[in-house]
């Protein structure tokens, strides 16, 4: 049986070591957070200026001057620290951000990922994902195996705008999970009861292991 | 030395012109330079360019100056939370030049610092890299991005002294040092000006030497994605 | 997590080599590591390169390291107070890389936030630019300088948190902030240890990303020149 | 009667504009603060990570962690902003410092400027002097107009290691003031009593005016 969207979170939060500095993308990588292992702390970062993210507010504490890169309001814990966006970026530039789980629209078996535009579609620009997978340690990515057309996100080749060219180390899909190593796609781990046959059902990435 | 201005527009009078480059600080609708942007507006200056890294909404923020069609071209990030903006750009009234975030942050900060251009990785390898210089250290590709140098910075801040020390309020803070460092001149509007000597000098977020002109505002501060979780 | 040691020689534990590059904070004698400069005497790592503003006074500061011969290198803008220093240097027995202070700093910081190379005005047409290389720029000649990316981080601050969270001094925030940036590890000494929590958010100087071991250490905090002026 | 070292500063002080932020070098630069006029308020940067940069302190007062780029011990003031070298720098490269005053052991006719090495001598390194001059909205150099030997100090060319190239906008020597223009340096004032039959008579430099 495939992940859903929170078993796939869950998944990915397997990833996280004690003590790492973390960035996680909108939208499924988002859930990460509610699956944090016990025993391992991480400290979140918001690419638009803070360390230490915490949950998002109360109605009571909701404060405009305090939001993260998906613009949402959240809220600070004991350890957090502000800094500006050049300093943000530093960091992640710099290599000092742990991982980086992001969502993807389709990743090659190369490494090559593309989650920002769609020719001809409504390009609302790449925010800090450029910067993210160019810098930081490890570049896990959440998606879907295939779109809803039923065709593979994990591709010979990506036919879209890329993000980054070779940036991605790990893929978590509803099927299971997925590294890149020389020569195509490695299986890490199958979600229970999914069969190589159904993953190759769905690939058209080359799988060498 | 009278930095302190009255308004906006005071603050701002005799140095907006035509076709000008403007610096402008705040990520989404957080920390941006409201009551500059209005005067600017109401100033009608035309044919702008602005480096932001995002584009106002509707109606707010950046957005103001799309709507009065004041912006010749965008250096941003991110645009999506603007119709005005995709309205324009689409029928190619508006000219985008799409930064990867922390480039057009270190872009800004270079400027400020006399840094005409520097190496990055960021965009190697995609539609950012094209027409840029390619470099190799230690074996890798780099592509060179230049410095940032505006006519205009104009940023938010928090709090101000009157010699224009600035302190800033949790991620409000986002572009606004770099932008207001890569001005040649830098106008910022803040929620409160405080005596000379009120300020701890080891917790000055930037130092007055990058402010011309200071302005106390009143602000809105829209919330773009208000979420809350149960008390 | 456990970031907080309990020596200078713990926190220094397993990060040495011979032949490393060594990047350390301060300006003069004041904001430097002195903690971890004894405890890397203690260990008698040798061939060290030094990236350092300036290299101490005999028998303090990165003075101790050039009397015991564990220096090979050093990259500094200034290296005028110290006696053991000439005569090594003199005699050949010591490197010497000459980097003005700006360059030093810039070039710290861009190994830290991961650019390897950004181009400036300083040094143009003096043996700073021999062969590096000139790119023009609006029609200016700018050279070509390289980030440092150091094997290790030496520095000192004034608090930090358990998390690594520091707050710097009045000046002996100096090169600290940039040296801890550009190491591929960085080990802090400071004068005291706080609650997490007990910090400012909005008032911290460099967040704990960047410091992998921490220790408190006791400080000589030695003048360089006592100036006075009448009461 | 050519000018001592405290007129000279006397006379360097007269460069300054109020608002102003100004870095002064070791030497005679640093007399100048004391001779600042009514009614012009300058802030003084100190290149290792401070504007604001207030007197030597009484015994009571000296702090190990407050010093001056010449390693001083120095006070704060009530506008006084701390912050760390690169950013010290950055600001010092990008223009924001209006002007500085610096000695130096030769300047030419074209505004090169030699004041860090002697070749053969001691060399202790040019510290934050390259920076300086490559970055600062004006460079004004204060020196004696010849040395020991009554050699002059403005040259035709330097043959001292230079710290900047054409970088020194004016001179103020103990006998004048001359400005660096095209094809020569052009004499501003000169010192009472002070002829230009005196000036030429060590002046290695081209004098267009």
């Amino acid at each position: 049986m495939a992940w859903d969207r929170n078993q796939m979170a869950e998944r990915a939060a397997q990833e996280l070591q004690d003590g790492w500095y973390v960035n996680l993308g909108i939208g499924i990588p988002t859930l990460v957070s509610n699956y944090i292992p016990e025993g391992i702390h991480v400290t979140l970062q918001s690419e638009n200026g803070m360390l230490g993210m915490g949950p998002f507010p109360t109605e009571d504490e909701i404060d405009a001057d305090l939001i993260n890169a998906g613009k949402q309001t959240i809220t600070e814990l004991p350890q957090t620290a502000y800094f500006d966006s050049a300093t943000s970026f530093g960091m992640i530039r710099g290599g000092k951000i742990a991982m980086a789980i992001l969502g993807a629209m389709e990743v090659a078996e190369n490494g090559d990922l593309a989650n920002w535009m769609i020719p001809g579609k409504l390009v609302k620009g790449m925010g800090g994902a450029m910067d993210l997978v160019a810098g930081v340690g490890r570049v896990v990515v959440i998606m879907d195996h295939a779109n809803k057309r039923g065709e593979s996100k994990l591709l010979k080749e990506c036919t879209l705008p890329l993000t980054g060219k070779g940036v991605v180390d790990r893929i978590i899909t509803n099927l299971g999970v997925f590294d890149v190593v020389e020569g195509g796609l490695k299986i890490v781990e199958m979600a229970p009861d999914v069969t190589r046959a159904d993953i190759d059902a769905v690939t058209q990435a080359k799988i060498v292991a | 030395m009278g930095k302190i201005y009255n308004s906006a527009a005071e603050a701002l009078d005799g140095l907006l012109f035509d076709g000008m480059l403007i610096a402008a600080g705040g990520f989404g609708l957080c920390g941006i330079p409201e009551n500059l942007i209005a005067a600017i507006r109401d100033a009608g200056t035309k044919d702008l360019t602005v480096a932001s890294n995002n584009a106002g909404v509707d109606g707010f923020g950046l957005g103001v100056l799309l709507e009065s069609r004041q912006v010749k071209k965008m250096m941003s990030s991110y645009v999506g939370e603007n119709d005005e903006f995709m309205r324009q750009y689409l029928s190619g009234e508006l000219e985008l030049e799409f930064n990867p975030q922390g480039t057009l942050a270190e872009r800004m900060r270079s400027g400020g610092c006399g840094i005409p251009g520097f190496y990055t990785k960021t965009g190697v390898g995609t539609v950012i890299a094209e027409g840029k210089e390619v470099k190799q250290f230690n074996g890798e590709d780099y592509i060179l991005e230049e410095g940032i140098f505006a006519d205009l910075s104009i940023v938010k801040a928090w709090k101000a002294d009157e010699t224009g020390n600035l302190v800033f309020r949790k991620t409000a803070r986002n572009f606004n040092p770099p932008a207001a460092m890569c001005g040649k001149v830098c106008v910022v509007e803040v929620e409160e000006i405080v005596p000379t000597g009120s300020l701890d000098p080891d917790l000055i977020h930037l130092p007055g030497i990058y402010v011309n002109r200071l302005v106390q505002g009143n602000f809105e501060k829209r919330i773009e994605q208000r979420t809350v979780r149960e008390a």
